[in-house]
């Protein structure tokens, strides 16, 4: 056929990881621990072969090119894995503690700007008069539920939450539990459209291809025969130690 | 040179900076007095409930490692979990706790056995059989808790923690068995699982308040005060913010972007 | 009669899982079969995408993030592709990179998908692959602040100083429009924390849907120009002219969420059923 | 001595380095530009170093399971090793962008990752039938908000309903940014805390395993 062997293999391949790992959804099984392994030991087989990537590179092509202290990163980099090591695991501190500086002041330089400053400023913009009496009302309550949630989550003055007050953390968990509502409504869109996206791969890549029509009932089968219980089926007789 | 533009910013970071590492100074003088956490309040009604049924509680605090960005929210889950465990003991409960992270073993063991200290029933703790080491790989882990959740039906269930894509999986085989949820976590993409599905949540930052308030560690709980001093300067900042716009003055805009 | 009723609702209300599992399968699978065509609405947010990017003049440099996993390809893929399109149509240059591992492997499952050759642009020329760059927000703090600094070679280990693309490339401030698409609030809130606030780049960003209410405040605070959904792609590609599997979707959309709603309502009715029966 | 070389010069790092990033933002000196240009290259290397410790914890762990012989899982042991190795020894020879990577990767990996996300959908499917309820009156509001973008997100019915458009632009725009911005307030001031905590040496968990000389303050 047009196809050759190799996509052919490898359309066979990816179909089958597919219907084991959604097996999942009805019960643990040994067709999904062994999908699932191969995910897992893929992965960092896949870690691996990026992490070398860039070491070469971002590091080793530098220092072939003469900058020379890129020869501290490498030695930095080695020393990472003396975690591993019983008497030695304290070495590999100094190269985390460089990766954790340069991540917490990246991190807390932006954070103060774009999640506390930009906010508070685009949050105090919104005009409430001047504007359509809907868009009025609409600034109004955005900027009542943003106060309403701030206050929410002041925790250590107690006095702030005491009697009538409380009302105000009343008001936010509403507002919270509406944008819940809202973000669990687009997880689903997203649910739904991954499965599609797998359902779609079965229907047009798998199934057309000879013999599969027939492999999928016996697939199935097989995965229910693997849901069964190890002491109800007459094939393989569970080990004595499980 | 001061950065045109980064001012306001650099100035708002150094006095975050003082709130917070003050709070901490103050703390550890005085602790600071929390407001009531409502998720908190159900938990001696959960396990009240599991003695009842004489069925087990169920703990996770999820995925993440001690050493990640993630750790606080799992430094907040055992602190629950020490305070879980307390009233277990007392009402004669057996908790159960699922572990993903292999490092937290021996910390787990010794935060569960002080509690059944504390309240006077170490003799009924088997930190082999109520904490179980499952996997280190995330659906190997879910579908254990799954497994255990199937089998032993537990009368309540407590997630507080990193939670990741396993969330949705606890959340819906625990709710199917019958057990009453709290879940809390940090996570933002997680919380509208826990929100629909469970009984009672915490929500984003409050599992650090949780953890705080009862753990009662000084540095925790000050740098929470430090935090809220934070949020009172946005609090004030946005309501005159907004009165200034309402009067036609950019005064604050202009004040931020300095 | 009662006891008899309050039976029946708690079954309704404990119908077992299975059941719920077929019924979402068929809802799938049958418009996956044979597709109805339903209609699809173009939003705003679409709108807002296409035109952000309609608005550059020819020859502009867009730089792009392929930061999504294969976990959320059957999402963010069609949206990538429809995006692809559009920008090769208006012959930008277009260079990209990504936060994500599995990136460089997406780009080019993307541009097998896509067909550059049909708008005569060419690799090196007319779009790059600078890469995998490890360290998520660090890479693009370092990209953003000198890119030939941090990568002198594209993804195939051929260096950069070969490709015409490359010329005159230095840092944040050679874009005239980031884009990104992701399946990670690291990434997609980290651009706006590396490149946005910094450098005031133009953003839009691409992810799950379910990561669209976190990203909302900086949408609503300007630092992004468009904030779409994956699920959104069928919108582009209609914008776009490129029908593909992003429409392709719509139909399974639509059964699905009708089932949802269906389930909602019932589980309603279950649930008040039997609380009325005294259950 | 030894306590000020392990526990406190790791501290020390994390705070200079920190501290060098935030002054190149913020003040102009001439000098710090080149510095951090250089410094966040290697944190790009050693996070690169870094990608191989999940490979390092699962041989541990399950070269553990082999030689114990775990019931039920050491089968599955050596056949996540081999995995490993598989990907790790194509993809180091033969470079990432060959055709035999890529076929290795789109054969397993693309689709495991692909299919093990969508698989929980069922879960959140299945959890709408049964707690999507009007049980109080925070229910009832996220019910409200979720049914309506549940509706709006079926383009078929978007489509005939525009009504439906504008009531989910504003849900999205009003009471879901806000509540977001709060959440995202009160966020940012916790990783805030979290950096000043460990640049001053309050929050010690990357250190990882404390010696009990280090514990004991």
């Amino acid at each position: 056929m047009a196809a050759d062997l190799a996509s052919v293999i490898q359309i066979w391949l990816a179909a089958l990881f597919t219907i084991w790992v959604v097996s999942i959804t009805f019960k643990d099984n040994v067709f999904f621990k062994f999908a699932e392994h191969t995910f897992v030991g893929a992965a960092a087989g896949h870690n691996i072969v990026y992490g070398v990537d860039n070491v070469l590179r971002y590091g080793w092509t530098p220092l072939t090119k003469g900058a020379l202290l890129y020869v501290v990163a490498f030695i930095l980099g080695i020393i990472l894995y003396t975690r591993y090591h019983k008497k030695y695991f304290w070495l590999s501190r100094f190269p985390l503690a460089v990766m954790v500086g340069l991540g917490i002041g990246l991190s807390m330089r932006a954070t103060v700007t774009a999640e506390f400053i930009a906010q508070i400023q685009s949050t105090a913009g919104l005009k409430i008069l001047g504007v359509d009496a809907w868009t009025g009302f609409s600034n109004l309550l955005f900027i009542i539920i943003v106060l309403a949630v701030v206050y929410f989550f002041i925790f250590t003055f107690p006095s702030a939450h005491k009697g009538n007050l409380g009302i105000i953390s009343k008001f936010a968990r509403y507002a919270m539990m509406a944008s819940f509502g809202y973000s669990f409504a687009n997880a689903l869109l997203s649910r739904f459209n991954m499965i599609f996206g797998r359902v779609d791969f079965l229907y047009s890549s798998w199934l057309p291809l000879p013999g599969a029509m027939i492999a999928l009932p016996i697939v199935l089968i097989l995965l229910a025969y693997a849901m069964v219980p190890a002491q109800k089926r007459p094939w393989p007789k569970p080990s004595k130690s499980s | 040179m001061l950065v045109a533009g980064r001012i306001f910013a650099l100035g708002m970071l150094i006095a975050l900076w003082i709130f917070i590492v003050g709070g901490m100074e103050l703390a550890k003088k005085k602790l600071p007095q929390f407001r009531k956490i409502a998720g908190l309040d159900a938990l001696p009604e959960m396990v009240g409930r599991a003695a009842e049924m004489n069925r087990p509680v169920h703990f996770t605090t999820g995925l993440g490692e001690l050493t990640g960005t993630v750790a606080p929210q799992l430094v907040a889950g055992l602190a629950v979990l020490g305070h879980v465990s307390e009233l277990a003991a007392k009402y004669g409960v057996k908790i159960v706790y699922s572990v993903y992270q292999a490092q937290v073993m021996p910390l787990a063991t010794e935060i569960m056995r002080e509690a059944y200290i504390r309240a006077g029933k170490a003799d009924a703790f088997n930190a082999e059989d109520q904490i179980r080491y499952l996997s280190g790989e995330q659906f190997a882990y879910a579908a254990a808790v799954q497994g255990f959740a199937e089998r032993e039906r537990p009368a309540a269930n407590i997630m507080i923690g990193p939670f990741y894509a396993e969330s949705q999986l606890f959340a819906e085989t625990f709710f199917r068995v019958g057990a009453i949820q709290l879940a809390g976590t940090a996570r933002g993409y997680q919380i509208p699982f826990f929100a629909v599905v469970c009984d009672y949540l915490l929500i984003a930052e409050e599992i650090y308040a949780a953890g705080a308030y009862l753990s009662k560690d000084a540095l925790q709980c000050g740098s929470i005060q430090g935090q809220d001093l934070g949020k009172i300067v946005a609090w004030i900042l946005m309501f005159v913010g907004v009165l200034a716009t309402a009067a036609g003055t950019p005064i604050i805009i202009n004040l931020l972007k300095a | 009669m009662s006891k008899q009723g309050k039976g029946l609702w708690r079954r309704l209300e404990e119908v077992p899982r299975e059941i719920l599992y077929l019924l979402i399968f068929l809802a799938i699978i049958v418009p996956t079969i044979s597709p109805i065509g339903l209609a699809v609405p173009i939003g705003d947010e679409a709108r807002a995408w296409y035109s952000t990017i309609d608005k550059l003049a020819a020859g502009s440099t867009v730089f792009v993030d392929f930061g999504y996993s294969g976990g959320g390809e059957p999402e963010l893929g069609p949206m990538a592709v429809a995006t692809y399109h559009h920008m090769l149509q208006k012959k930008l240059k277009v260079i990209a990179m990504s936060t994500s591992i599995e990136g460089p492997l997406l780009f080019d499952k993307a541009m097998a998908e896509l067909g550059p050759e049909k708008y005569g642009s060419k690799y090196g020329v007319d779009y790059i692959h600078i890469g995998y760059i490890a360290g998520t927000e660090t890479a693009m703090a370092a990209v953003g602040k000198d890119l030939r600094a941090t990568t002198s070679t594209d993804y195939k280990q051929v260096s950069l100083d070969q490709y015409p693309i490359m010329q005159g490339i230095k840092d944040a401030s050679s874009f005239q429009l980031l884009i990104c698409f992701t399946t990670g609030g690291d990434q997609s809130e980290g651009w706006v924390r590396q490149w946005v606030t910094p450098y005031k780049t133009p953003y839009i960003a691409n992810v799950l849907a379910l990561m669209i209410p976190t990203m909302l405040p900086y949408r609503k605070a300007g630092q992004l120009l468009s904030l779409t959904a994956g699920a959104q792609a069928g919108e582009v590609e209609l914008l776009v002219k490129v029908p593909g599997r992003g429409i392709k979707s719509a139909d399974v959309i639509s059964m699905t969420h009708l089932l949802m709603v269906a389930f909602v309502i019932l589980g309603n009715i279950a649930y008040y059923g039997r609380k009325a029966s005294g259950g | 001595m030894s306590l000020l070389v392990r526990r406190q010069l790791p501290i020390l790092i994390v705070f200079v380095a920190a501290l060098l990033v935030m002054i190149d933002y913020f003040v102009k000196i001439p000098g710090t530009g080149p510095a951090v240009t250089d410094l966040q290259n290697w944190g790009i290397i050693l996070t690169a170093f870094a990608l191989g410790f999940g490979a390092v914890n699962l041989f541990y762990l399950h070269t553990r399971h082999i030689s114990r012989r775990t019931p039920g899982q050491w089968p599955f042991s050596i056949w996540l090793l081999v995995m490993i190795a598989v990907f790790a020894i194509v993809g180091v020879a033969l470079k990432p962008t060959s055709k035999e990577y890529s076929w290795m990767y789109n054969a397993s990996y693309f689709a495991l990752s692909a299919t093990v996300y969508a698989s929980t959908g069922f879960f959140i499917a299945s959890g709408v039938y049964r707690s999507l309820k009007v049980r109080n009156l925070e229910a009832a509001v996220l019910l409200l908000a979720g049914g309506a973008t549940l509706l709006r997100n079926a383009p078929v019915l978007a489509a005939n309903v525009p009504l439906l458009i504008s009531l989910d632009s504003w849900l999205s725009a009003v009471p879901t940014t806000s509540a977001q911005r709060g959440i995202m307030i009160g966020a940012s001031l916790g990783a805030i805390a979290l950096g000043v905590r460990t640049m001053i040496g309050r929050e010690t968990g990357f250190l990882g395993r404390l010696t009990e000389a280090e514990r004991g303050k």
